[in-house]
């Protein structure tokens, strides 16, 4: 393990810094004030970089851990680490966040300093949450983020920005600070239970807390999370916030600010609160499909570009929550996968309609169309783009929404039959889209001139494009990073599940109990010793196919287990 | 022979409270209000007196003179007051005392 | 009992008799030297830092004096800091306001340090002669201060208002506190607790509660004994009001938990649901009569209702993570809503008023210094993180829910969110709005340092609050539980 | 052989270099000839794979390439099983045979698209030919996958490019329009097989198909007796995927419209290869299908009557592409009644030889329209064989090749399937009626491409005249083909043969129609031809699972029947090709009359183009009667089902989009206007008075006080 004492810190706080040095930069400068923004917010992700390198997926424990304490007095830490999710999140949030800056070098021609300065500190707002392990601390970093996120709408919005970025606000607040209650419930649980006050989530992830409690708590954190989704019939914040946001706003929005919700899922309320999250499957999953197709459906109606590509969002993200809800391993890789392919795919969505927006000022479908043969070159990238939003094999879309398919169609066949129908309907409303703005003549004299993709739009869809096509075509090493952590998820939310990286626990450990905290704990400590070793007995112990040597995951163990596995819902 | 007990005293003082309270509420010159708050006090004065007497304790007696010194400093600083907005304001009436409102 | 004094009584009293030497000075410099705003202004912030660092000094003290009517211990320290802390701040922002105003500052600065002291010994006082005693020299100062603009026909209306209700809820006090006198045979607190210790009820016990409940809930401006606040705090000078809101009510809570904690922690059971009832009607009808205020002064009123009620919901824990958490609460609260009144204050000049809404309209444009810290004020009034609002509103969610007020709880959350609407609006005035009106605005040395110490308040105790909590935990720990933690369900 | 991954790599290269670059820099010939080149590098290594194929015993080679999704647990019917997905392709005598049909036709119309397409701008031709390369990575990819999900990449890729491609005139509305139709109706179909993906790996814990064909065959036969079954839930969810595909009934509407693309499109997407991907995907779960009978009956009655119906369908259409398109959808049909009667050698078999003359028909199509500066309308035509020979013989080389006259390949094939139909004992339809609609659907395909052929290029020119340059031929007749870009601005100079680029494929893909038929004669002919039913023994072995090694159950008939049977078929294709040629080329002045006399005077030579309408009712008359009924009911009601579905989903949209805007989001803002009015009422209560205020206080007190004796 090669754990450098402060990566995360660094990653974390760059973009900090780099508005705090905006802030001593004079308002006129506005050119300097763009390009420090660039170089911090691209330093940025140039030092998330080593977590892809360097996160070792074969061990089950939270990596690049920093510990120091922040109020002892109520146990809360400054604890910063991060696991197969964490490390995907991050990355994607540092590289929108360099497309996101990148994009907003000419559409932002007023108040730029504090645009900057509101830009990089959602960042770290973004950064934050994502690499806690401290309920408190993330709890922080989550609110942190809805001011920034506030002004960006508000100031730099169009028409109804007020309304929006209120709305945006009081919205995800309400859902927070009930959460905040929830996060509390689970504190003073855990103190009568072990007598510490601690926030440590690595602690609560081994509670097992009485039933009735954690179905109020999990309501607690459904509503802090669903919101921030956001989950039917809590997305009306969405279409509103992101039709008026500036395209920056909007992709960050898009691509990180709505994988805080479940994100949020995924590391808290089905590791605490497993027996209630299955408890509540059905309502997810029925909540879940009525997104699907209601955001679909809501979106063939929009006559508004970029509302369209809001409401198809509400529809993908249902499609992330219905994985997630199969409570199977495929489906939860399935929908961290989508998370990021969403990530992608909307971000780009979003950056699309932002270009032909700061061209001609109107997000109206009826404005274009046939802009395939004044713009290609961006009728190329939109096509792929929205190729991946669809779920074309080869691109980035398929791989997640197969996947949270085949996870969810094992549990429950009707779930699948009809989530499945979001296919359809994600394919009509978008190609319709693609129709109505880039085929046809070009009848809107406005259109005839306007320029194609410039050389830094162009390097703006890039990365975005190589990665919908590597996550399309050889997705290996992203599901391999998410294997240790998917499979801790299901111990906890499935007893009888044999994780995958049971092949290189201690020896000692039973089967039966491979599955337990414990274990993992033991086997952490066993793993702290030297990760060289374990390999070899792992061979030895139990049933292990392959040796893999992905150079992604050196010494990644391969095996597919085979065992009496426990249908969570009423699969026949 | 009817005993004067402390129970008088008491209801005597509550007499007086609903008085002052009464008073508090309908009068229409500050100054009267400000009387009446006085009733209160002293209202608070008797039942003290009373409760002293019967607990044998001297704190309420004590507690007593505080109440009137400060009575007497309030009455002080509260005429004062009333001149300062009647120089402003020409009135007293206390239904004239309403621009800030909602 | 001892009788007499003795030479530690004095010892202990020091620094209120620093507070009483340095305000009678500040009326001497102010005869001397007439013309000489600054004299009587360093005056006052010599005096407030000397009694400052003697109330430091007495950090760690534990005792009781003056025959059990003062007590000098780890609580009244935290709220003589709060106190002492404010009035700093609040004189530090009245130079400017006192020059445009055109009025002496002298007396005023006087005044101020009058009803510190009664705060002070609202803080240590554990008798209910000291309490009222205390409560009335704060009183009577206030009384005059909201009067101080004798021209301004609204400052006049302030005073009366505030004097005449003011002194009926004194006399609903006070007969509730002759009641309680009645019903136990002493005023000393202790000597209330032990008489009330069989636990043993009477009609008459129940009525000193409520009035007793009623005359405190007027100091801190509860619903429905509110009714004042809101008129008062508008037409009263902004330094004052803002001194009001923050530190009268900070010391009527010292007042409040001395009371209830420590002298009837066996009528828990009645006063926490009274409390309970009090604290949710507070802040919901004090955050919506807020929605819609376009006074800026008037909407930090109701505001600082709402507030009241929240810090109430420690009182409801009545535990001694509740207390805590009203201490913290307190404290955190000067720094954010001394900041708020300390930009309004300042947005007074010769043409503008400075007290509506649209008069903030543009000020990130005017003085950007100005606007980022009034937007960390909103935020940490609404308690957003990583603002010190947030790190007190934790406390009280924590103290609830631990001691099981979970609806309690749910209600305080629904309310921050709607006290963020409004907090927001400040907010969209300031950034998102840009036309500006009347003359430039100015921000003196003083002004400067009252916003930065807010704004380093407001931030580091969100940040770094673990300095904050120690003390306020300790301080707490002296009351023990009124109650029974009862295990989360 | 080992590099058979490389056979769909190729063209995705040539795609990729056109795409980024030719579109940019590369003139129309390189464009072109790249592509070309890179579909004949594929077609040499198909042909190497296969003979290295014919050369191993097993007859089955499988390649992996990488992993592509990891092994991730997951439940199976039986305990926790691992989902994972290779990279990996499949040779086997199926997917080779495929394969050379996609690579070698493709580069044929590759070849012949470099002339076709020349007057189109210079990036249009480097984005075409990036499509149509494109397209031959993601069919040969579908063909040569070795699991469901690497052919759902070229499943789904193909009607990507099929979407692309159609819309390739994008300005065109009724282009895109089609376009985004085939994509959607196939997504439809997709929605099916995915859901039939899921249920496989749920039933046998793997993708792989050779594993799925294994384990199903361990399975028992899903008859009427054992009951409806998963594996026939799988077939059926397959073959909802495969209607998409194929344009069956219920979803074939897509197809007619997708000739709004250009001609080589059609002829490669739209007849040749990716429509038959539904064959080919239900030929490649044989083992699937064989274990479900009851679905098996339900695709052979689809097939035959999506035969039937575009058949006659056909007889009316004037477009020559839509008689094709048409056409094609009748002979999938077939394909579909083959598989359906368990005989996937016939339909694998006529599946190739309706690849070689469907083709051989479009592009000839296409050279007709290029020569008629891009009129489609067959009324507008006649006579053409005088100005281009060597297409209209040619195209007459396939019409008799579908019409099954021997000894064309279109008669093996469609006979085997006939015959095959013959013997069939099915579940629920009683024998010989699939067969007899068989029947009936030859004679009307012999009639509609004779038809076709003599409307074309016998009888009188009915086309626009033309002049040296001046004129512009009339196009009365508006929606067809005119304005086809900027480079069809230059004068018509009447009826031409095609270039070179166009005739040589032609005359190739002649060849192959004429010869293909004979790897698959049928076994009577043992006497004269020792090389019977070869194809279909080289194909078993793909249509069994591993180690199932059965010989073929023998289909026992006497000489005299099977003769009897395919004398019974040529006769009836005949008898189709008489009587169109007693129609179209022989007596039409006679059926003008008769049309006068049957369908009253108002409907008399009013129109030219509207009499041959008129004339073709009163020939047909009943035929001509329910299929003009049918196309009707096809657009009407079958389209306008669909249409209707399309409307219904917006409607529904809208209901939703209003439910959101004003219920969902209305109760968030009822919220926020409940706080503000009741905001205003509190601010009301301060009514400034202080004896207001002091009242409130006692009233809290009162309140309290009341509450505490009352309550307490």
């Amino acid at each position: 393990m090669s754990n450098d004492s402060s990566l995360l810190s660094l990653i974390l706080f760059t973009p900090l810094v780099g508005a705090l040095v905006l802030l001593f930069v004079p308002k006129r400068q506005e050119d300097a004030i763009r390009w420090i923004a660039n170089v911090f917010v691209f330093i940025g992700f140039l030092v998330s970089l080593p977590l892809w390198f360097r996160y070792d997926s074969a061990n089950p424990e939270f990596q690049f851990v920093e510990r120091l304490p922040w109020i002892p007095s109520i146990g809360a830490e400054y604890f910063l680490g991060v696991d197969g999710f964490s490390v995907l999140l991050i990355l994607l949030t540092t590289l929108m966040g360099v497309i996101a800056v990148l994009s907003s070098w000419t559409a932002i021609t007023m108040r730029v300093k504090e645009y900057y300065i509101f830009l990089l500190t959602l960042q770290t707002g973004m950064l934050g949450a994502f690499v806690s392990l401290d309920f408190l601390l993330f709890f922080l970093f989550w609110e942190v983020m809805l001011v920034p996120m506030y002004f960006l709408i508000g100031i730099w919005g169009s028409d109804n920005r007020l309304y929006s970025a209120i709305k945006f606000f009081l919205f995800t607040l309400v859902g927070s600070v009930v959460m905040l209650l929830g996060i509390l419930a689970v504190y003073f649980y855990n103190y009568s239970v072990t007598g510490v006050y601690t926030f440590d989530v690595t602690q609560f992830h081994q509670l097992d807390i009485p039933f009735d409690m954690q179905w109020w708590i999990f309501l607690a954190f459904f509503l802090g999370f669903a919101v921030k989704v956001p989950m039917f019939p809590f997305h009306t914040w969405l279409p509103d916030a992101h039709t008026d946001a500036p395209t920056a706003g909007s992709v960050i929005l898009a691509a990180v600010l709505l994988k805080m919700g479940t994100y949020g899922f995924i590391r808290f309320s089905l590791p605490i609160l497993p027996e209630a999250t299955i408890a509540f499957v059905p309502l997810v999953a029925g909540l879940s499909i009525i997104g699907i197709v209601y955001g679909a459906l809501v979106a063939m109606a929009q006559r508004d570009w970029k509302r369209l590509v809001a409401y198809s969002s509400v529809s993908h993200m249902g499609m992330v929550m219905l994985g997630m809800f199969a409570l199977t391993p495929v489906g939860i890789t399935g929908s961290i996968v989508q998370q990021l392919n969403h990530g992608i795919s909307t971000g780009a969505l979003f950056l699309i309609v932002g270009i032909v927006y700061e061209r001609r000022h109107t997000r109206l479908i009826s404005e274009y169309g046939g802009l395939s043969k004044i713009m290609p070159v961006y009728a190329a990238v939109f096509l792929i783009m929205t190729m991946s939003s669809i779920g074309l094999p080869t691109l980035n879309g398929f791989i997640g929404e197969i996947l949270i398919l085949q996870g969810v169609f094992v549990v429950q066949k009707t779930w699948a039959f009809f989530a499945a129908s979001g296919i359809v309907l994600g394919a009509a409303y978008m190609l319709w889209l693609y129709q109505r703005t880039m085929f046809g003549t070009v009848t809107n004299p406005k259109n005839e001139n306007l320029p194609d993709l410039s050389m830094r739009e162009f390097v703006t869809f890039a990365p975005l494009l190589l990665l919908a096509v590597w996550i399309g075509l050889y997705p290996k090493p992203f599901l391999d990073r998410l294997e240790t952590s998917v499979d801790k998820v299901m111990m906890r939310v499935d007893s009888d599940y044999t994780p995958r990286f049971a092949a290189v626990m201690d020896v000692d450990a039973p089967a039966g109990a491979a599955g337990s905290p414990a274990a993992i704990a033991a086997n952490g400590a066993a793993r702290a010793g030297g990760l060289d070793e374990t390999p070899a007995e792992a061979v030895a112990v139990t049933r292990v196919v392959a040796v893999n040597d992905d150079p992604g995951g050196p010494g990644m163990i391969e095996m597919p287990v085979r065992g009496g596995g426990r249908r969570i819902a009423a699969g026949n | 022979m009817l005993e004067i007990t402390p129970l008088h005293y008491s209801l005597l003082s509550a007499a007086l409270f609903m008085i002052g309270v009464i008073g508090v509420l309908v009068r229409r010159n500050v100054i009267i209000i400000f009387m009446s708050i006085e009733l209160i006090l002293n209202a608070v004065n008797i039942n003290l007196i009373a409760l002293s007497d019967q607990l044998q304790d001297l704190a309420g007696q004590v507690f007593v003179v505080f109440v009137i010194a400060v009575a007497a400093a309030e009455a002080a600083v509260g005429l004062g007051i009333i001149i300062a907005f009647y120089r402003n304001k020409e009135t007293v009436n206390i239904d004239e005392i309403q621009i800030m409102r909602w | 009992m001892p009788a007499g004094f003795t030479a530690a009584d004095f010892y202990y009293l020091l620094p209120e008799l620093l507070l009483t030497g340095g305000a009678l000075l500040v009326l001497v410099i102010d005869v001397v030297l007439p013309r000489r705003d600054w004299a009587t202004l360093g005056m006052s912030l010599l005096t407030l830092s000397v009694t400052g660092a003697a109330v430091i000094g007495f950090t760690g003290v534990d005792t009781t004096i003056s025959a059990g009517l003062l007590a000098i211990d780890g609580f009244a320290t935290f709220f003589k800091m709060i106190v002492i802390v404010s009035a700093l701040m609040t004189v530090l922002m009245s130079p400017s306001y006192l020059r445009v105003e055109a009025v002496r500052p002298g007396e005023y600065y006087f005044l101020i340090l009058c009803a510190t002291l009664g705060m002070l010994f609202m803080a240590s006082g554990v008798d209910l002669i000291t309490l009222f005693i205390g409560l009335e020299t704060m009183a009577v100062s206030f009384y005059i201060l909201a009067g101080y603009l004798k021209p301004s026909q609204r400052s006049n209306e302030a005073s009366v208002k505030y004097f005449l209700l003011g002194a009926f809820s004194l006399g609903i006090l006070l007969y509730g506190m002759s009641l309680l006198y009645g019903v136990t045979g002493t005023t000393s607190l202790a000597g209330i607790a032990e008489a009330l210790a069989s636990g043993e009820r009477s009609l008459i016990l129940s009525l000193a509660l409520v009035l007793l409940v009623a005359g405190m809930g007027f100091k801190i401006a509860a619903v429905p004994f509110h009714m004042w606040a809101p008129d008062v705090y508008e037409g009263a000078p902004t330094p004052v009001t803002a001194y009001l809101s923050v530190a009268s009510k900070a010391a009527s809570f010292a007042m409040i938990l001395r009371i209830f904690m420590e002298g009837l922690p066996s009528l828990a059971a009645d006063w926490q649901v009274l409390f309970w009832v009090l604290a949710a009607v507070t802040m919901t009808v004090g955050n919506i009569a807020a929605l819609t205020q376009s006074n800026t002064k008037r909407m930090l009123a109701y505001s600082s209702i709402a507030h009241a009620g929240y810090i109430l919901i420690g009182l409801v824990a009545a535990t001694e993570r509740g207390v805590a958490a009203a201490m913290v609460y307190l404290w955190v609260y000067i720094f954010m809503q001394l900041g708020a009144f300390a930009v309004v204050a300042m947005l007074r000049r010769q043409d503008v008023i400075g007290d509506e809404l649209k008069d903030l309209s543009g000020l990130y444009l005017r003085k950007p210094f100005a606007a980022v810290a009034m937007l960390i004020f909103m935020l940490s009034l609404g308690g957003i993180p990583p603002t010190a609002g947030f790190m007190g509103k934790l406390w009280l969610f924590g103290a609830a829910i631990e001691s099981g007020f979970v609806w309690l709880a749910v209600i305080f959350v629904v309310n921050s969110v709607i006290s963020l609407y409004y907090y927001y609006r400040v907010i969209v005035f300031m950034w998102l709005k840009d036309e500006t009106v009347g003359s430039d605005i100015a921000m003196g040395p003083a002004m400067a340092t009252a916003l930065v110490i807010a704004v380093v308040g407001s931030l580091l105790f969100g940040v770094y609050p673990q300095l904050l909590f120690d003390h306020a935990q300790l301080a707490a720990d002296m009351f023990g539980s009124a109650v029974s933690t009862t295990a989360l369900r | 052989m080992e590099s058979i991954w490389l056979i769909p790599l190729l063209p995705g290269i040539g795609a990729a270099i056109n795409g980024l670059v030719g579109i940019r820099f590369f003139g129309k010939r390189l464009a072109g000839v790249l592509a070309s080149f890179m579909m004949g590098w594929a077609l040499w290594l198909s042909f190497w794979a296969f003979v290295e194929l014919l050369g191993t015993e097993e007859r089955f080679h499988q390649v992996t390439v990488a992993s592509w999704i990891p092994p991730i647990p997951l439940d199976t019917v039986d305990g926790v099983g691992s989902f994972t997905v290779d990279w990996s392709f499949t040779l086997d005598p199926l997917s080779a045979m495929m394969a050379l049909i996609v690579t070698g036709i493709g580069f044929l119309i590759h070849i012949y698209s470099i002339g076709y397409i020349e007057h189109e701008p210079r990036g249009g031709v480097a984005r075409f030919f990036c499509y149509l390369n494109l397209f031959c990575f993601f069919m040969l990819t579908l063909v040569l996958g070795s699991n469901f999900l690497v052919m759902f990449v070229g499943w789904e890729g193909v009607g990507l490019c099929s979407y692309l491609l159609i819309g390739y005139w994008y300005h065109k509305q009724s282009a895109s329009d089609a376009g985004k139709k085939a994509f959607i109706v196939n997504r439809i179909g997709d929605w099916g097989f995915v859901l039939g993906v899921f249920l496989v790996f749920f039933t046998f814990g793997t993708l792989d198909f050779r594993a799925v064909a294994e384990a199903a065959s361990q399975m028992p036969v899903e008859t009427a007796a054992v009951g409806f079954g998963v594996i026939s839930a799988i077939c059926l969810l397959l073959f909802i995927g495969a209607t998409g595909k194929s344009a069956q009934i219920p979803l074939y509407v897509w197809l007619p419209d997708a000739m709004e693309g250009p001609t080589p499109v059609s002829a490669l997407i739209h007849a040749a290869t990716m429509v038959t991907a539904g064959v080919y995907m239900v030929c490649r779960n044989a083992v699937l299908f064989t274990h479900a009978p009851m679905v098996m009956e339900i695709v052979a009655v689809i097939g035959v009557l999506t035969a039937l119906v575009a058949a006659t369908i056909g007889l009316v259409q004037t477009d020559i592409k839509r008689v094709l398109a048409y056409s094609t959808v009748s002979q999938l049909g077939y394909m579909f009644l083959a598989t359906g009667v368990g005989a996937f050698g016939a339909a694998a078999f006529h599946l190739m030889t309706h690849a070689f003359f469907k083709a051989l028909l479009f592009l000839g199509s296409g050279a007709v329209i290029h020569g008629m500066n891009e009129e489609q309308d067959m009324r507008r035509m006649g006579g053409l064989r005088q100005y281009m020979p060597i297409t209209a013989l040619t195209m007459a080389i396939g019409a008799v090749a579908i019409a099954g006259i021997p000894p064309l390949s279109g008669f093996f094939s469609k006979d085997e399937i006939l015959f095959r139909t013959f013997l069939h004992h099915g579940v629920f339809v009683p024998d010989r009626v699939l067969w007899g609609l068989g029947v009936v659907t030859a004679m009307l395909t012999a009639f509609y491409m004779f038809r076709l052929i003599n409307m074309t290029f016998f009888g009188a020119y009915r086309g626009p005249a033309w002049g040296h340059g001046a004129e512009e031929p009339g196009h009365d007749d508006a929606g067809h083909g005119d304005d086809h870009g900027a480079g069809h601005g230059h004068a018509w100079h009447g009826p031409h043969e095609a270039s070179r680029w166009m005739t040589i494929p032609l005359v190739v893909l002649a060849v192959g129609a004429f010869f293909a038929g004979f790897v698959g004669v049928p076994i009577a002919f043992e006497a004269v031809w020792p090389w019977t039913a070869t194809i279909e023994h080289f194909l078993h072995p793909s249509f069994v699972a591993q180690g199932a090694h059965a010989v073929e159950e023998a289909h026992h008939m006497s000489l005299l029947g099977e003769f009897g049977l395919m004398g019974l078929s040529v006769l009836v294709a005949l008898g189709g090709i008489w009587f169109a040629y007693r129609n179209y080329v022989e007596r039409p002045e006679a059926a003008e009359r008769l049309a006068e006399s049957l369908a009253g005077p108002h409907r008399v030579l009013t129109n030219k183009y509207y009499v041959d309408e008129l004339y073709d009712a009163t020939v047909v008359r009943g035929t001509m009667g329910s299929a003009g009924g049918l196309w009707t009911v096809d657009q009407r009601v079958v389209d306008g089902a669909v249409n209707g579905t399309g409307w219904t989903t917006i409607a529904a949209s809208w209901v939703s989009h209003i439910l959101d805007k004003y219920v969902v989001d209305g109760l968030v803002n009822l919220t926020a206007w409940i706080c503000g009015e009741a905001s205003y009422v509190f601010r009301r209560a301060q009514t400034g008075l202080i004896q207001n205020y002091a009242f409130v206080t006692l009233l809290g007190v009162f309140a309290f006080v009341t509450w505490f004796l009352v309550a307490r």
